[in-house]
């Protein structure tokens, strides 16, 4: 979403956490961080909406949150090792919230997993005629 | 003098802890992952390390979105465990190293290095699982620790120069310290993973591997690789790997990796573990 | 692009905004003090920076001992003036400018400074009496505001060499901007002083004028004087000079100074304010 | 107290907020930094003893804060800038504060400031033999 003419802005399915992505999630984020303490989680869970409505983010990342819509919550600025804090107070692992945003069940995500991950191979570049490029040009 | 003996490198994957505070660490299924430490086990028995500067990142549990440290160096008398939404993990809390770890800062600071001094913090998994992988269930941990977290949640994380210049700049601090201690530095983090978005799960086998292999002599060419290398390669959260990086600066030019373990996969991560010791320590005080 | 077009330096003594903000700054004897800024408040009504990156240090308002960042800059939408303990200033809200902070802050990364990033903090008088100053009693600042905090409350504060260096790479980033924008850079605190113990009172007018006569042309020297010798010669607080060190450094090698003012005392403190501008921006980088 | 055998220990009437008075003074400082806020600073006036039992502070630090000590505060770990939260809270000004750690009565330091401030002449070295060393020879 913020990520356009980056230097990452072709690794495909990937959103990096940078300054501008920061800016749109500092609330999201926020919120997440106060599920740290059990008494926000019990606030939280009691009355999601009004919890919500406490914190000044927008409608789209309040009702990204209500769905758990993981994919949606990245795209709006969500950072990973914030929003685990919510599916953690789900009682979600880290891997089950994780694979909700691939194109894989569950399962078969953590199928691929047992065998070795997933490939590199064509997931470098989201041009595919780019992948021969040798990506150690990139500078720092 | 204070001396840096050894250092290791190891993944700090939360599960891991899990596992452990479970009591389900001896399970068979996982056995693959833990004997891959019972060396490491051993060896720091022998060792005896007085003080550990580990090098960890923090996963938004000390810090939040409202204050982003590229450098915390923790000069605190103690660090509780922290809650990271589950609970506290039940082991022992970490003991610091004030007196060492004031003298590192004020070092580094003069060498020019912008640390942030941190007095008071709760550390999370990145630093309390390579504990427990290293030194097991015990009721004390047996040495002193100097948190050092590395910013690697927030794009851009420090350039692998960076960190291994800071390595080098601990070594030298550290060996102007007039205590007699034994101390080892740890970089924590990786191996390869990304923990978001469709191309979430990446493992890069072969990259991490040849990274372990570089990290013994040829360490100043994975210095110049960047951030979204590491993140093209090796997934998001793969570019925690600069922070072994700070490790390898800390350590002699020539040293002996004594153990090695890498397995995949531990829940959605590649994970690598080595141990290298300098080699004849007083001689060789090479490449810089 | 944007472009760095000039820079100042000046005390940031609390009394400042006390006077102000008690309407009492036309009062008569104050003019001593008031009148060096009447030059200044023409100058800046010319110049209209759109951005102002600002250099203090936080007097344990924003930071405490908990976390001591030595470089901290802000990336917010904006900051509140803080409360101090006698209420907050009633000045305008302090706009930031993220968009460039951001930039600024992967730049300075990426050359190797190790800056805390602060994205929610208030700002205390080290921030907010400059602005004071500078504009006077407005219904809102004039122009964004990056703040920029170094640590020089707790000792070592950064050196002098890496203050300028820091001053330098921020010019190189604020030069790839790709907006249109006349920044200027202010350093501000000291001059001499000393807030503590049976030395307090001290005031060096010898060596605060030598400072401000070597900094336009002679500031490599200036930095190369360590914090001891700042201590010894003008008082525990004289080392908040490092901080014009940086503003220095942001400038091109040549620059004229076109207005100075010192008066001794504001309450503890000796008062310096200088005006500084690139002569000929374009042709002449030198100083590198 | 804790600036000996440093570079700084050889100036006169001058403690540094070192590392050493960081670890002694923490819990004093962060004491004072409590009393940014009204309702601690009135929980403090209501009954100082019982306020500052509150903090893991030493007897020592916590008899200096009701004695309003500063050269002893300073002894013990206090950092001005931390201190005169406490001061201000009492409506002293700074330099009333600050005067109060030196030979001088309040109305004659105000004399010495408006008189040009402390001379730095004599004030360099603890020992006088070695006030006429350059002090430009001290490194960073
Ligand atoms: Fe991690
Ligand atoms: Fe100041």
């Amino acid at each position: 979403m913020n990520n356009n003419n980056k230097p990452y802005s072709n690794i495909p399915g990937t959103t990096v956490f940078d300054g501008d992505m920061v800016r749109v999630g500092f609330h999201l984020n926020q919120f997440c961080m106060s599920l740290m303490q059990a008494s926000n989680r019990d606030a939280f869970k009691q009355d999601e909406r009004a919890y919500l409505d406490q914190w000044p983010m927008t409608q789209a990342q309040k009702n990204a949150v209500l769905a758990r819509d993981f994919t949606q919550l990245i795209a709006l600025g969500g950072n990973i090792y914030y929003l685990v804090k919510l599916s953690s107070s789900d009682g979600l692992s880290v891997a089950a919230a994780v694979s909700t945003m691939t194109d894989l069940s569950p399962e078969d995500y953590m199928e691929m997993m047992r065998n070795g991950g997933r490939s590199p191979a064509g997931n470098r570049f989201t041009d595919h005629r780019e992948s021969d490029k040798k990506s150690s040009k990139e500078q720092q | 003098m204070a001396k840096i003996i050894a250092g290791l490198g190891t993944s700090h994957i939360p599960l891991l802890g899990h596992i452990i505070d479970k009591g389900e660490s001896r399970a068979e299924n996982w056995a693959p992952i833990f004997d891959g430490f019972q060396f490491t086990k051993r060896w720091i028995k022998e060792q005896k390390p007085d003080v550990v500067i580990l090098v960890y990142n923090d996963h938004a549990t000390a810090f939040d979105m409202k204050i982003i440290p590229t450098f915390a160096i923790g000069c605190g008398e103690e660090y509780r465990p922290a809650d990271e939404g589950y609970g506290a993990r039940p082991v022992p809390t970490v003991k610091g190293a004030p007196k060492l770890a004031w003298h590192i800062t004020e070092s580094l600071i003069k060498q020019g290095f912008d640390m942030t001094i941190v007095n008071e913090m709760d550390v999370d998994h990145g630093l309390t699982v390579p504990l427990s992988m290293v030194f097991g269930e015990v009721e004390e941990w047996p040495c002193q620790v100097i948190p050092l977290a590395v910013n690697t949640v927030v794009y851009p994380a420090p350039t692998g120069e960076r960190c291994l210049a800071l390595g080098k700049a601990i070594r030298a601090a550290v060996e102007q310290f007039p205590e007699d201690l034994n101390v080892q530095v740890w970089g924590t983090g990786g191996m390869s993973h990304q923990l978001l978005g469709e191309r979430a799960g990446l493992i890069n086998r072969e990259w991490d591997l040849a990274f372990m292999d570089d990290l013994q002599s040829h360490y100043e060419a994975l210095a110049k690789i960047s951030q979204v290398e590491y993140i093209r390669e090796s997934g998001t959260e793969g570019s925690e790997m600069v922070m072994w990086l700070i490790m390898r600066g800390a350590l002699n030019h020539e040293v002996r990796e004594i153990h090695r373990h890498y397995y995949v996969p531990v829940s959605n991560t590649a994970l690598g573990h080595l141990i290298y010791e300098n080699t004849d320590a007083a001689a060789c005080e090479g490449g810089e």
